[in-house]
């Protein structure tokens, strides 16, 4: 080597270790905490891969669904969903509802506290409502509520316009309502570093080690034994495949979803255990009402003729769904409406409908985007099967940002997406289907879906609250607001060794009674 | 002077021609512009063909190269996306050359403050990381193949910029230049008829080397679903998406991969071919040239 | 030398704030914004207006750039719409991951690439020569996440050797370490290195074809020695202008491969930012990306200047 | 004769290339003694640049293929295994070339590129090579050598670096030295010091040369006996006196006509050389200048070589019909 190449290679270490040490720097800052993290006996600590990078940790404030992965585990709310998606106690151990349905109180359980040490009081209840409502995200499933007030440490009164018979759903059914301790709201760490009263902890976070979580020791189901893990550690593999070969590999313990195409082989394998439920989720399409001839139903109802629900769903989940022609899946026995009124690629009556109304040459753009690759299958199959009754379709595949500002805007002939998690019947429908709704960017109004998801909102006595929506769902369906496709089964996948773990029909992923053999 | 063009060009298509792996290059090139412009029409089945119930079948004698997840020929849609690919590549470039080209052009000939002031606008591109670049544009322009194509054109106009300034530069101190310019011709007749036909051999060899790029760009972008849409095939966006298939239907991925890599290496051996044609500091040492490269 | 690089260093300033106005001017243009994403499906257009009034989003576009400029000059970037973290520990923190593949990834391709290049050109013509140059075509064709996923499948899924994703630090064991990048790093450097080759070879074929080669063997040197002294200390020149490149590339963060091995790099950084319309974030990175890429650029500017006394002087 | 240094016979080159195969060099012969200076003179493409690189073991087989006989001190060089070709190569037989510019590396300093050649055959090193260097550079006339060894060959004029060059060849004391178109690239006062120079080393040193150029007007300064070199052949061979008094070959004629001569009076029209050098490949089946000659007899001459014939004492020439003495 020469003393000019010497010279040249100094020259370059000195500018790499400049910056490396530059880097250093910066990340030191942030693993102190994850040291003890990593000092935890290793065994215990289950190793979760999410497909996508939680955004911030403030339950109130994401909409992020890897944020609620994490966060699930974190914090907890008034009541939760049980496996059957019944309500079921949580921080409040019992409720009690007026007669005139306007009043429910809700007494807490003893003795829990945040993982700051400072016990949970009925003031931390009314304070992180206020706040949801404050923070506008979530406010609106807060619209018959009148007040909230903490009479004592351990009792929360809510007091109401109307009666709500899925109040509870509304206010817990997913941890964007939870119970969050002041303190961390008021010194700005509420974003990066959650305080909660749930089963594990935050100890840090860092784009290396992912999301560190340890046990609560103090968690209120702790004579039960729970939570029986050490820690978790939530990592981020945004690649599927890697994701998936991750888990084979035993790098990680479990996985947040698995490629359609490949759960049979998965699930074969031995030492790997395939969850599969029945969804909540649904999977439609909408088109825009405000552009005609989509405002015409004659026009909607010759597509969602002319679809083959099955072929989209084989194609799309490789068989791990469920056609339907509804909303809400059989799986969710006590809302579940079986109307399918539509003959699959009923090509004739698609075109008569279309004949009809005097619609030909029709062509549509489907705004899809490759953020949810399933959307980009669903309308390039869609697109061949309207092919059959001479509707041509030009598929727009867009980033989710774009895809959102687009809808927003309007601008649109037709787009993809999916609901997850929804338990209620009004969740499926109003905000979709109401004209006011909020979710109603097709422009979909018809007072008379208008009026029975109103009065849906406010019937106490089940059966007739149950008809009301049955009403409601069958003129949707009709009158295509939304061409529904299908159910996907929700789906993870883990390794032999976690006990305890199962996939839930709200997709809410809980490891508080998970171990590891 | 006049000749002196015409000339050349035969003196270097013969060179070129004496260069097995540049004819190779040529010939397959050739053939995928054939492909390209009647591939639709002697596909055996349409690109949106779909047939779940035979998804992910290997090769046969009704499918050639299988068929993908949802049941469409791989084969026909490899035919029908050499058009679309190789439109990326030469409308990509294009842009590239017509931007890039000029600014270097006016950047070598006048110098000074405009110099100064378009390459720096250069730099800013060229220092922009590439991919973002393209992803940025592509977010502004909203996605679609013509909008690739002007992301990545934009992506290699810097390069084009520097090369073309670059000879420039040398090729303005030539004698013959001078004189022109102090016979009174105008800039613009001097620019083109004595300056670019002088600095047309490197930008030509950039031109075939960033084809090759320009189509490997479509893969990356497709990759992160930012490429053609769907359902149009592109190799890249099918090699994208047969990546998740490697291991049920690995046929998905090697059938466009390899349209790639011998699209790639084809441009790659026209380029070397050139390269070698072209320049003439090879040329001189003749000492050495028995061993031909 | 010294007003060299007083006019490099103005210069440099003069492109990061053109960079800086690009990026600024391209997200402005992009539809979507970061509000319109937090949101997710919903849509209110109180709320959208009074989440982008806290943000400063309703600002004029200027006013919002000069602000930003005023905090960057003082080293503050501004803090992510998207998780609230500050831009500025964002970058640094996924620094070590970036330098470290950037450098494992260069060391793999000049592995390969110095001594492939070099035979294959000091060789030339040979069928050890079409070998070489029949392997970095096909690297140079071969798209970066389809190696890394056939890498993936091979030496992860079927052999076991390495892990498939993730990142560990260098502290944290150095077995581990190595474990943990050589698949990311074999990607990107075999690409790179396919390039370097190709450079390295005729670099040294142009370094064989001068006259003060026939100069040396006259002497009576033997070929190596002619190689290693006379040849490659003028093929060095253009080498180190296409390593500097690609390291300035590498620095940058390798978008595909980041994301292929859950590398948790600058790249991924920018491109979720890219898809989140995280402003701040997106133009912190950017600039950083560049000014790293001028920074080397710079660099190979003054290793010209010592290995060629020619620039040297003048 | 003891003294002979070198004895070049039969020398052969030939190139495979796409076209066929190029007959470049075919079979020359000739011997140089101790302190002696030869030309060899020929047209650009004549093959005398070849057949010395050929002899210097400088051309790489293949593509080239070299046969024939070159003894050097007696001993056979063609047939030695590389390694012992290197030890003679630079030490016992040194080269120089065209252009100082581009023989020299841009990127060594002068004191490495001229120190170089002792350290690997003499072993020669450190402080002691210095000196060497020094002394050297200050024998080819270079002022303040020793700062000189600092320098870059950039910073040196074109008649500065081939001192240095002929510094580098007479680093290890040869006994042949090979000057390939030495002066060619400089102007003509610098040619003229470059000749002088060597011819006053020569003499102090007591080393053969072997003069390669196109240039007749050189050869008239310089050498002993001179070679004509064409189409790979000599054409013919003489004392330096005897070639430009009585040149016999009519390629020899030719040449003389077509330069003019200094000092003399200048001819009314100065003669050109019809036609071109013919083609390696496509080498004429008789005399390589049979095209050419206005003196071929169009049978003999295109079918049959000629071979070199004495013409009395050292002159001969290789020509069906040598030209009478008189001119």
């Amino acid at each position: 080597m020469t003393a000019k190449m010497r010279w040249s290679i100094i020259i370059l270490m000195i500018a790499c270790t400049f910056t490396a040490f530059a880097g250093g720097r910066g990340e030191s800052t942030k693993t102190d905490d994850a040291a003890t993290a990593v000092e935890m006996s290793d065994t215990s600590i289950l190793i979760a891969a999410q497909g996508s990078e939680p955004d911030q940790l403030d339950p109130h404030k994401t909409s992020a669904y890897a944020s609620f992965q994490v966060l699930e585990n974190v914090y907890d709310t008034l009541v939760q969903p049980a496996e059957d998606l019944s309500m079921e106690p949580a921080l409040a151990e019992s409720w009690e509802i007026s007669d005139d349905n306007l009043t429910w109180t809700f007494m807490l359980r003893d003795g829990v506290r945040f993982h700051n040490g400072r016990e949970l009081v009925a003031e931390d209840v009314v304070y992180s409502f206020q706040r949801v409502i404050d923070e506008g995200l979530n406010g609106w499933r807060f619209g018959a509520v009148e007040s909230m007030s903490a009479p004592d440490d351990s009792t929360v009164v809510i007091s109401l316009k109307q009666p709500s018979p899925n109040l509870l759903v509304s206010i817990a059914g997913f941890k964007g309502m939870a119970i969050v301790p002041r303190e961390i709201v008021e010194n700005g760490s509420i974003g990066t570093n959650p305080v909660g009263t749930g089963p594990f902890r935050f100890v840090s976070r860092s784009p290396d080690e992912g999301i560190v979580l340890e046990k609560n020791p103090d968690y209120w189901r702790a004579d039960e034994g729970f939570p029986k893990l050490e820690g978790i550690r939530f990592v981020q593999i945004p690649d599927a495949g890697t994701k998936l070969t991750a888990l084979r590999t035993g790098e990680v313990h479990w996985i947040d979803a698995v490629p359609p195409q490949d759960i049979e082989s998965l699930a074969a394998e031995s030492g790997i255990t395939v969850g599969r439920v029945p969804g909540g989720d649904y999977h439609y399409f909408a088109l825009n009402q405000n552009r005609a001839p989509f405002d015409d139903a004659r026009v909607r109802r010759a597509l969602a003729m002319a679809i083959d629900r099955d072929v989209i769903a084989e194609a799309a989940q490789f068989g791990a769904a469920t056609a339907n022609q509804t909303a809400i899946p059989a799986s969710n026995a006590a809302w579940y409406f079986d109307y399918a009124p539509y003959r699959a690629a009923d090509v004739d009556g698609a075109k008569a409908l279309l004949e009809q109304a005097g619609v030909s040459d029709l062509s549509i753009q489907f705004l899809v985007t490759s953020d949810f690759p399933e959307t980009v299958t669903q309308a390039q199959v869609i697109a061949a099967q309207l092919a059959a009754i001479g509707v041509t379709v030009e598929i727009n595949d867009v980033d989710f940002s774009t895809w959102l500002d687009l809808q927003g805007k309007g601008e649109f002939d037709a787009f993809i997406l999916s609901w997850i998690g929804n338990i209620d019947p009004d969740d499926f429908y109003y905000a979709q289907h109401h004209s006011t709704g909020g979710f109603n960017f097709q422009g979909y109004a018809n007072s008379e879906v208008d009026r029975l998801l109103d009065a849906g909102r406010v019937e106490t006595d089940q059966a007739a609250r149950r008809a009301l929506y049955d009403q409601a769902a069958k003129l949707i369906v009709d009158d295509a607001s939304y061409i529904y496709l299908y159910n996907p089964d929700n789906i993870n996948a883990w390794r032999g060794d976690v006990q305890g773990y199962a996939t839930r029909g709200d997709n809410a992923i809980r490891f508080v009674e998970a171990s590891l053999q | 002077m006049n000749e002196k063009p015409t000339s050349r060009t035969r003196e270097t298509l013969q060179i070129l021609l004496a260069n097995r792996l540049a004819v190779v290059g040529l010939c397959v090139l050739a053939l995928l512009v054939v492909v390209g412009v009647i591939g639709e029409a002697v596909a055996p089945y349409g690109i949106n063909d779909i047939d779940i119930a035979n998804r992910l079948t290997g090769p046969s004698g009704a499918h050639w190269f299988g068929t993908d997840e949802l049941g469409r020929d791989v084969f026909t849609r490899v035919l029908v996306a050499a058009r679309v690919s190789l439109q990326v590549g030469f409308i990509a470039v294009g842009f590239a050359l017509a931007v890039g080209v000029p600014v270097g052009l006016v950047a070598g000939y006048y110098r000074g403050t405009i110099d100064a002031v378009l390459m720096r606008i250069m730099d800013v591109l060229f220092s922009f990381p590439a991919i973002l670049l393209a992803i940025a544009i592509l977010a502004v322009l909203g996605p679609g193949i013509g909008n690739a194509m002007i992301a990545i054109g934009l992506v290699y106009t810097p390069i084009f910029a520097r090369i073309t300034r670059g000879s420039v530069l040398v090729v303005s101190e030539e004698v013959y230049i001078r004189a022109a310019r102090s016979l009174g011709a105008r800039d613009g007749r001097i620019i083109l008829r004595h300056i670019l036909p002088n600095v047309l051999a490197p930008i030509i060899v950039q031109t075939t080397l960033s084809l090759a790029f320009a189509i490997l760009s479509e893969a990356a972008l497709s990759f992160l679903g930012l490429g053609v849409q769907p359902p149009n095939p592109a190799w890249g966006r099918m090699l994208a998406e047969g990546r998740n298939f490697f291991q049920q239907a690995p046929w998905m991925g090697i059938f466009p991969g390899v349209a790639i890599l011998v699209t790639v290496v084809a441009f790659n051996f026209v380029g070397d071919g050139l390269r070698d044609a072209l320049d003439p500091k090879q040329k001189s040492v003749i000492e050495s040239r028995g061993q031909s490269v | 030398m010294r007003a060299f690089l007083i006019k490099r260093i103005f210069q440099m300033l003069l492109a990061l704030i053109g960079v800086s106005i690009v990026v600024f001017a391209l997200m402005h243009l992009v539809p979507g914004d970061p509000v319109r994403v937090a949101l997710g499906t919903r849509f209110d257009q109180d709320l959208y207006d009074s989440l982008r009034a806290d943000l400063g989003l309703d600002r004029p576009l200027a006013q919002q750039y000069v602000s930003w400029l005023g905090g960057a000059l003082t080293g503050d970037l501004g803090v992510s719409f998207r998780n609230g973290q500050p831009v500025t520990q964002l970058i640094l923190e996924r620094l070590p991951a970036t330098i470290t593949l950037a450098m494992a990834a260069l060391f793999i391709a000049l592995l390969v690439a110095l001594p492939a290049g070099i035979i294959s050109a000091v060789r030339s013509g040979t069928g050890l020569d079409y070998a070489v140059s029949a392997a970095s075509q096909i690297g140079i064709s071969l798209p970066d996440f389809w190696a890394g996923v056939m890498y993936i499948l091979l030496f992860s899924l079927t052999l076991g050797w390495f892990p498939s994703s993730g990142y560990t630090q260098i502290g944290d064991g150095i077995g581990e370490w190595i474990r943990h990048i050589i698949l990311p790093a074999m990607t990107v450097g075999l690409i790179s290195g396919s390039i370097i080759t190709r450079f390295v070879r005729s670099a040294v074929l142009e370094a064989l074809n001068q006259h003060y080669v026939i100069t040396a063997r006259a002497k009576g040197l033997s070929e190596w020695q002619v190689v290693r002294r006379h040849v490659l200390p003028n093929a060095w020149i253009p080498i180190v202008t296409v390593v500097g490149l690609q390291l300035g590339f590498l620095l940058g963060g390798v978008v595909v491969v980041e994301v292929i091995f859950a590398w948790p790099g600058l790249g991924r950084l920018a491109l979720t930012a890219v898809k989140d319309r995280d402003f701040t974030v997106l133009q912190g990175s950017v600039l950083y990306i560049a000014f790293m890429f001028l920074v080397i650029n710079l660099l190979v500017d003054v290793i010209y200047a010592r290995l060629d006394p020619r620039v040297r002087v003048s | 004769m003891n003294d002979a240094i070198l004895e070049v016979r039969d020398l052969t080159v030939r190139f495979g290339t796409k076209r066929g195969v190029a007959h470049v060099v075919n079979g020359i012969s000739y011997t140089i003694n101790r302190g002696e200076t030869l030309a060899i003179v020929g047209e650009s493409g004549s093959g005398k640049s070849v057949g010395v690189l050929a002899l210097m073991g400088l051309l790489p087989q293949p593509p080239a293929l070299v046969t024939g006989s070159v003894r050097y001190h007696g001993r056979e060089l063609l047939d030695l295994p590389p390694r012992e070709w290197r030890s003679i190569r630079g030490k016992g037989m040194a080269m120089i070339f065209q252009d100082p510019m581009a023989s020299l590396n841009p990127v060594r300093t002068i004191g490495y590129q001229l120190i170089e050649p002792m350290e690997h055959h003499l072993r020669l090193k450190g402080k002691a090579a210095q000196n060497r260097a020094t002394d050297l550079l200050d024998l080819v006339g270079i002022p303040s050598p020793k700062e000189r060894l600092k320098n870059y060959p950039h910073q040196m004029s074109g008649g500065m670096r081939q001192r240095v060059m002929i510094a580098m060849g007479l680093a290890c004391d040869p006994d042949v030295l090979v000057a390939d178109e030495a002066t060619t690239a400089l102007d003509v006062t610098t040619q003229a010091q470059i000749v002088e120079l060597v011819g006053r080393l020569q003499e102090k040193i007591g080393m053969a040369v072997i003069w390669i150029t196109h240039d007749l007007g050189v050869v008239a300064g310089i050498a002993d006996r001179v070679h004509v070199m064409y189409g790979g052949r000599f054409m013919e061979q003489a004392s330096v006196d005897n070639l430009f008094a009585t040149p016999r070959h009519p390629y020899t004629r030719a040449l003389l006509g077509s330069i003019p001569k200094p000092g003399k009076e200048r001819p009314a029209k100065l003669m050109t050389i019809a036609g071109m050098p013919p083609d390696p490949v496509l080498m004429p089946a008789g005399c390589p200048f049979a095209p050419r000659c206005a003196h071929a007899d169009g049978a003999r001459c295109d079918d049959t070589i000629p071979q070199m014939e004495s013409l009395g004492g050292t002159h001969g020439a290789a020509c069906h019909y040598p030209l009478e003495a008189k001119s």
